[in-house]
């Protein structure tokens, strides 16, 4: 008599993933036939450091997204805060690493806060700093680019413990599992999930929507900071604009990972999926020597397939 | 039962309580007017500002300025209101302007296409790719968000492929006169002719049978299909119309500078839905009005126009833009309709 | 339907690239491909690896520094060991050096510089940074500041639109601008805003500050596309006046003809990347600049409406008229010939300001100096400039 | 234990206020040790806000509240739940995308969290386990996704959570209040909640609030009937009567004429309007039936009998059934496209799903009229006439006694009763013949009910053939003509219920189970 109810579409996940991860193997290996260097240490090593810088940025916009937000500040904020490391370095060596990262959490902490309490939708409000952050970075900067000149800031990227695994490698992974473990596990997680779900609901249940929204912000601001530093690092040098790239490819790679854009759907854990297909794909037709705007029309239909293939999708009517 | 620990509350700020209250109240009985009128009053202020930092800010000269400068991103913003009128996004409206900006201007140069055949071929390709977005949302029912940020990276590809990443130089002096030159007086046609678009298309989307199903499926999808809405058609047309008002815009900022360069549609994307939710257009979709996306328009136009008239350095100007954006917002934003804001 | 067939061919002719690579791989890489600049940079560098026989690739980091890296790394990834290319960001050189080094390869650098980072900085006696090569853009945009100057009578009001603050092409023809400016008490710089280095919004400023002035008399604009956009603006209005530009783009030049600009800057960026990719190749197969070769400045010409059709019909045809083969010092050791101006660069006046705090140059160079390299090889190469570009 | 027994909760003189405007005043309210207590009323009479006021959902802006003999001040929902008060809402307050066992310990994951905050996941998923085991639902797996359950799983685990949190907090004796948890659901599924209830009441206390008077007669021991949000009257035992409870609430005797059954049609020989033949597929198997004009046909069944997919079906809401055909007017609605002919055929649908199906709530009241009328309202082919749509609307809101404060207001803020007006006047703008409706009454008051039964009367009347679906069984037996009762799937039972021999309650649910 008492019998659940269920509707069958844990399979169809299942499927899905798994045609996902046929097509990444197929791309993969099809790279690899298509030029033998793609699987050297070099190349390997050099899609490590481009994906883990991403995958740091990716990750705070990624819970941003979750709640059904979007953060399109991530790309300005990443370019102030390597750009202060390397104005800061001379001066205050390592020191200039916290200072740098907190600048980007109050960055983001400021989103929260506007967001929150004037109200205004966050593509907007991450909009408008994000304007405002990037004439900041030319007030610092003046515009030029800055040599990271402090051995130590540069080692944090470039170094390594192991001989395969540079240290933005480390930095990157640590940071993800604690991601992981925060989506997963705990209070935060549970709550960016239920806000993005059903904003009105999770408040009723007694979620602390604002709190969570501004920690939400704060946290993907810290995030792009550091993967702002840890790109000044990598890089040797801090240019006005160079974290802007990151703005559309942390959503780019949220959403191909198949994280929901409108929120309440997805994980954490999905997005590195998406970032090391991101960074793939480029690295090989890099290599392949592909002409710039074939690479742009390969990527942007890439994107449309994953997407097909990875993400539950409504109704017609439902699609937004 | 003296337990009356509710009183001490309302007792302690009371003033503080009732002036929250009232002001509280106020905005909530004239909230139709104070959106309305605070944005106005914003771009008064503006305009007052840059007059008084160079009086022939209120030139008529400038004001033609204005009106050459803010057609284009008017053209732009009116297209991608009715995307957003219906809940939607449409990221590949800056893409489509360049697409079409150059393929009109390799059309010309290499092919010697007339300017009629020009016009048609521009809202053409610009309703084609409107036509893809709309097949990729609701045929393979992709998020908006999601199917026109990669229609946007390959049409940017697409445009470099035409062009071969030169500038394409044409002359074709019937097109600079569409672009540039003037019928009425000095009023330039550019602004005559976004002028009219929008005049058009605010009367369609405030009356007009496709307006009112646009409203409708933004506030609520099933229940205009089930009052009998074509959802289906509707929202492709709304693609469609976007795309074709971009081909128009790109039509028009080719025949204004009279080379197609890459990436010189760009920048209208994120201009335009700044300026469609300053004028008061939420992005949920369903609230607002394309009548309201000229107030957002004229903002982000006064002020870039304004900060260089005054002579205000990059950097500055750069910030200032950032933070008249949320302040407008902020004035301009009905948040009541909305239940959450995302 | 010829021009049809060519579009067909040319879009054949891309996806063939994606085909195999055997031959010795030449890369070239460069901010961006979405110009003209980089174009007809893109077709003397394909002209120069075809008589090299070399295979020629070209990429894109679309203006973005970490991309530019990516690149470098894949393509070094990929076996690639001649290099050359234009770098969005100075501060790139350094890294891309490194990897050069490591792997052994050959870099050579045209535009930007990172001060501080001189090619024998890499090492004593290590190519891998091999040369840099950089038009004088101080000294092109003073000579055509000064003739726009002449233009008008050495009195009156010039708007000056600039490219973006703060990078370096904008900081040096700013600094030739005001070097010109200096020199004639009459001109008055009545404003100087950014155009952002395009047409579209170089255009708005034109527009707006011919609102902000009443009275300009001539107008600077940092590159061709400024250039333009302010010519626009300004024949909208209905005015006539002066204006030039720099970069030699071909719309430009017919301009220049139609006398609707004064004048432009052509650095012939067909010869640049020819130029570049024929040292980066000699270096590779085992010549060795002098300390004072590794940093050298290029011609460029000034073009006016009396020079404007030699210098079109000089690069009018499908082959470029460059004896590519001629420009190696490995394959002609005595003859070659550098077909335009080359001269060293005086790295201590060139970076200027720039240089950072406590940095010493490299001994070899400083000792080159003193014993007066910079003249001799000014002479030598001059004395290897016999194919000439119209001037 | 003995003597007088001691209410463990207490509100007194509760008051609340919104913007200045009352919404209750002065409420008194017990609760007592394993006491089913109701709270009856119109829409509008301040049922919900009180309980939300004990949930601290809402703060009281006067009054005293007391919890076990204690001051009780909750300022939040989690203060009140963990004080031992939890709330069932009436739209559901779980997230779809969570586990089960996740949405049970939202907000107060603390309390299982270790010192830097990661939570001990085994613990939560152990202890839900255990306690939907005690209250018989263990066919729920704690770990499977809530959006994967059906809406009245939903709703028991819900009841679940509370008994969950009250333990975790160490009270021994909740109090849980329940906000309308029938609107939603079925008969069979009604019964099996309400077994419930009385099983767990032997550990708790329940405060209900239902829109169907015959609950409370059913299930409580004690009911406060509310008026324009003050304390009106107080039933207990034998005092509670559908009569009496209705005759407080809106101040008059309910009476037989509640269906206007005189005004029923006579039907011999009127014309076919709609005939279904061998309907079969998703849900639904070899339905077959016809409607003539001017009858009232009500469908009735458990949830899930079918009959909602039978309504959708004769409307061309997808995904309807592949096989059989749908007649309007003697010819069939073709299989492609068939929503979109069906309107033109003149056919109109009340859906279930007010706020989302019925109306766009951002709209104005006329905008909504006439939504599916736009020709009609148009002077322009193409472009509407805003003068004529104000007519069309203000005629409208007169027919049906809307109460809104104009054609220009936003249906969002009309209650339950009133937008559904408006849906109906969508439809009777465009002169449907044939006007299907599901479960046109959820959700809305006595009052209202009574004029949309009015309503369909005259539609009747004017000869439209009328489709009701619907899950109160009263109202089934009251409006139709004939009855038809569906049971997985199928058509179970057919009979005619002419208004002097209406078929009882009994007779049909012995046909749904």
């Amino acid at each position: 008599m008492l019998e659940a109810s269920v509707v069958g579409r844990r399979d169809s996940e299942l499927w899905r993933r798994a045609i996902t991860i046929v097509v990444f193997t197929i791309a993969i290996i099809s790279f690899g036939v298509a030029a033998p260097s793609f699987f050297t240490i070099a190349n390997i090593r050099a899609i490590e450091l481009s994906s883990s810088v991403l995958l740091i940025a990716s990750i705070g916009a990624t819970f941003v997204i979750l709640m059904g937000s979007i953060d399109l500040s991530i790309g300005a904020v990443a370019s102030f805060c390597g750009m202060l490391v390397a104005r800061l370095a001379p001066d205050l060596g390592l020191w200039s690493v916290p200072i740098a990262c907190l600048v980007g959490l109050v960055f983001g902490a400021i989103n929260g806060l506007v967001y929150v309490y004037l109200r205004i939708p966050s593509i907007l409000v991450t909009l408008g700093t994000a304007t405002t952050i990037s004439g900041a970075v030319l007030f610092i900067s003046d515009g030029r680019s800055l040599s990271v000149s402090h051995a130590a800031v540069i080692d944090m990227a470039q170094g390594a413990l192991a001989i395969m695994v540079p240290n933005a490698v480390l930095v990157s992974a640590g940071i993800y599992g604690v991601a992981v473990l925060v989506g997963d596990r705990t209070r935060f997680g549970r709550m960016t999930l239920a806000i993005g779900s059903d904003e009105q609901v999770a408040a009723l249940i007694g979620v602390k929507v604002n709190t969570i929204k501004i920690q939400a912000f704060a946290l993907s601001g810290l995030l792009a900071g550091v993967a702002g530093v840890l790109l000044a690092a990598r890089l040797g040098s801090a240019t006005v604009t160079m974290g802007s790239y990151m703005t559309l490819d942390t959503i780019t790679a949220v959403v191909v990972g198949g994280t929901a854009i409108t929120g309440g759907l997805g994980n954490v854990r999905l997005t590195i999926i998406g970032v090391l297909f991101i960074t793939i794909l480029s690295d090989g037709m890099n290599i392949l020597a592909l002409p710039p705007y074939l690479q742009t029309i390969i990527q942007g239909t890439v994107i449309l397939l994953a997407v097909l293939l990875n993400t539950n999708r409504a109704s017609a009517e439902d699609v937004k | 039962m003296s337990n009356t620990w509710y009183e001490p509350q309302t007792t302690g700020s009371t003033a503080g309580v009732e002036a929250k209250v009232q002001i509280a109240q106020f905005y909530n009985r004239h909230r139709p007017i104070i959106n309305a009128i605070g944005p106005l009053l914003l771009l008064m202020a503006m305009a007052a500002v840059f007059a008084s930092i160079n009086p022939r800010f209120l030139s008529w000269i400038n004001l033609f300025n204005l009106m050459r400068q803010s057609s284009i991103l008017l053209i732009v913003s009116t297209g991608i209101t009715f995307v957003i009128l219906m809940g939607a996004l449409d990221l590949s409206v800056g893409a489509i302007v360049t697409l079409v900006a150059i393929s009109s201007a390799v059309l010309i140069r290499d092919f010697d296409v007339g300017a009629a055949g020009i016009a048609v071929a521009a809202a053409g390709i610009g309703a084609l790719c409107g036509l893809v977005n709309a097949a990729l949302v609701l045929r393979l029912r992709l998020p908006s968000f999601v199917a026109t940020l990669g229609t946007m990276t390959i049409l940017g590809g697409v445009s470099t492929w035409i062009s071969g990443g030169a500038n394409v130089f044409f002359q074709s002096p019937n097109l600079t006169w569409i672009g540039s030159g003037s019928v009425i007086g000095r009023i330039p046609n550019s602004g005559v002719f976004a002028l009219l678009i929008f005049v058009v298309a605010s009367f369609v989307g405030a009356r007009s049978h496709f307006g009112r199903a646009l409203f409708a499926i933004g506030g609520g999808g099933l229940t205009a299909r089930l009052s009998g809405i074509d959802v289906l058609r509707t929202k492709a047309a709304a693609f469609v119309v976007s795309g074709m008002l971009c081909g128009v815009a790109g039509l028009l900022l080719v025949a204004r500078t009279s080379t197609g360069t890459s990436r010189m549609g760009d920048d209208l994307l994120l201009q335009a839905i700044a300026a469609v939710v300053m004028g008061g257009t939420a992005l949920s979709g369903g609230s607002g009005g394309v009548h309201r996306t000229l107030t957002g328009v004229l903002v982000i136009a006064v002020l870039q126009n304004g900060l260089n008239i005054a002579g205000v350095h990059t950097y500055l100007q750069i910030m200032v833009t950032g933070l008249i954006v949320v302040l407008s917002v902020t004035i301009t934003l009905d948040r009541s309709r909305l239940a959450s804001i995302k | 339907m010829r021009r049809l067939s060519t579009y067909l061919f040319a879009t054949a002719a891309f996806l063939g690239v994606a085909g195999g690579a055997s031959a010795e791989d030449v890369l070239s890489e460069v901010s961006t491909l979405e110009n003209e600049y980089f174009n007809n940079w893109s077709q003397g560098a394909e002209q120069a690896a075809k008589s090299l026989s070399l295979n020629y690739r070209i990429l894109s980091g679309k203006g973005d520094a970490a991309k530019q890296i990516e690149i470098y790394e894949a393509q070094f990834g990929a076996g690639v060991r001649i290099t050359f290319g234009e770098n969005l960001v100075a501060a790139n050189i350094k890294p891309i050096v490194e990897m050069a080094k490591k792997v052994g390869a050959v870099h050579v650098a045209v535009w930007e510089s990172l001060p501080g980072f001189h090619p024998l900085d890499a090492g004593g006696d290590n190519y891998a940074f091999a040369t840099f090569f950089s038009p004088d853009d101080v000294e092109n945009s003073y000579r055509i500041a000064k003739l726009l100057f002449d233009k008008i009578g050495g009195k009156g009001n010039v708007a000056h639109i600039t490219g973006f603050p703060g990078v370096d092409a904008d900081i040096s023809r700013t600094a030739g601008f005001d070097k010109a400016l200096a020199e004639y008490p009459n001109i008055k710089l009545v404003a100087r805003q950014p155009g952002k280095w395009n047409q579209v919004d170089s255009r708005k400023v034109m527009e707006d500050l011919l609102v902000a002035h009443s009275k300009i008399d001539a107008i600077f604009g940092q590159n061709d596309s400024i250039a333009l956009g302010a010519m626009q603006a300004v024949e909208d209005a209905g005015v006539h006046i002066p204006i030039v530009g720099l970069d030699g783009n071909r719309e430009t030049l017919k301009l220049v003809k139609e006398g609707r600009i004064l004048a432009t800057m052509g650095f012939t960026p067909q010869w640049q990347a020819g130029f570049a990719l024929v040292r980066a190749y000699d270096v590779a197969k085992g010549f060795k600049p002098s300390p004072c070769e590794r940093m050298m400045y290029t011609g460029a010409t000034l073009i006016t409406a009396q020079n404007v059709d030699k210098y079109q019909a000089f690069l009018a045809g499908e082959k470029l008229p460059f004896d590519w083969k001629k420009m190696s010092r490995v394959l002609h050791p005595s003859d070659w010939d550098a077909q335009n101006y080359v001269w060293p660069i005086d790295v201590k006046t060139y970076w200027g300001a720039r240089t950072p705090a406590g940095y010493k140059f490299p001994k070899a160079y400083q000792d080159a100096v003193d014993s007066g390299c910079v003249d001799q090889l000014k002479a030598e190469y001059n004395g290897h400039y016999k194919q000439r570009i119209p001037e | 234990m003995s003597g007088v027994p001691t209410p463990i909760y207490t509100m007194r003189n509760g008051s609340k206020r919104f913007n200045g405007i009352c919404v209750v005043e002065g409420i008194d309210l017990d609760v007592f040790p394993n006491e089913i207590v109701g709270i009856a009323g119109e829409n509008g009479a301040g049922k919900s806000t009180t309980l939300k006021m004990i949930a601290g959902i809402h703060t009281p802006n006067a009054g005293s509240m007391r919890l076990f003999g204690k001051s009780f001040t909750p300022t939040s929902y989690t203060e009140a739940v963990e004080a031992g008060i939890s709330m069932v809402f009436q739209e559901q307050a779980l997230i779809p995308s969570l586990a089960v066992y996740e949405n049970i310990f939202l907000s107060l994951e603390a309390n299982f969290a270790n010192r830097i905050g990661i939570v001990d996941r085994r613990a939560m998923i152990a202890v839900s386990e255990r306690h939907l085991k005690d209250l018989g639902l263990d066919y729920i797996d704690p770990c499977r996704r809530t959006g994967d359950y059906a809406f009245h799983d939903r709703q028991m685990i819900e009841i679940a959570k509370a008994f969950v949190l009250a333990e975790h907090c160490h009270i021994d004796h909740p109090i849980i209040l329940l906000d309308e948890p029938t609107a939603a659901i079925g008969e069979r599924q009604i019964k099996i909640l309400f077994e419930s209830i009385r099983r767990y009441r032997r550990r708790a206390s329940f405060v209900l609030i239902t829109h169907r008077l015959v609950e409370y007669v059913e299930l409580c021991d004690r009911i406060y009937v509310f008026k324009d949000g003050r304390n009106v009257g107080e039933f207990a035992g034998e005092q509670i009567s559908e009569q009496s409870l209705h005759r407080a609430m809106v101040g008059r005797a309910r009476d037989d004429e509640y269906f206007m059954e005189k005004r029923q049609l006579k039907l011999e020989g009127a014309p076919i309007a709609v005939s279904v033949k061998g309907l079969s597929g998703h849900n639904v198997q070899n339905v077959s039936f016809e409607l003539r004009k001017g009858e009232i046909l009500g469908i009735g069944g458990l949830v899930g009998c079918g009959k909602e997919a039978v309504a959708k079906a004769v409307v061309g809401f997808e995904p309807f059934p592949p096989n059989g055909t749908i007649e309007v007017g003697g010819e069939a609605l073709p299989l492609r496209g068939r929503g979109k002919a069906a309107m033109l055929r003149g056919m109109g649908f009340v859906p279930k799903e007010r706020k989302t199906e019925g109306i766009v709530p951002y709209m104005s009241v006329q905008a909504n009229m006439s939504l599916a009328s736009l020709p009609l309202v148009s002077r322009l082919s193409g472009f509407i006439s805003r003068s004529r749509e104000r007519l069309l609307a203000e005629k409208y809101i007169n027919r049906l006694r809307v109460r809104c404060k104009g054609p220009a207001q936003l249906c969002q803020f009309l209650s339950g009763g009133n937008q559904q007006k408006v849906v109906i006047a969508k439809w009777l703008a465009r002169k449907v013949q044939v006007m299907v409706l599901d479960n046109p009454t959820r959700g809305v008051d006595v009052g209202a009910k009574q004029e949309i039964y009015g309503v369909l009367r005259d539609l009747a009347e004017e000869g439209v053939a009328v489709l009701l679906v619907t899950d109160d069984l009263p109202e089934l037996i009251g409006m139709s003509n004939r009855i038809l009762v569906m049971r997985e799937g199928e058509i179970q039972f057919l009979c005619n219920a002419p208004a002097d021999n209406k078929p009882t309650e009994q007779e049909l649910v012995q046909h749904m189970v």
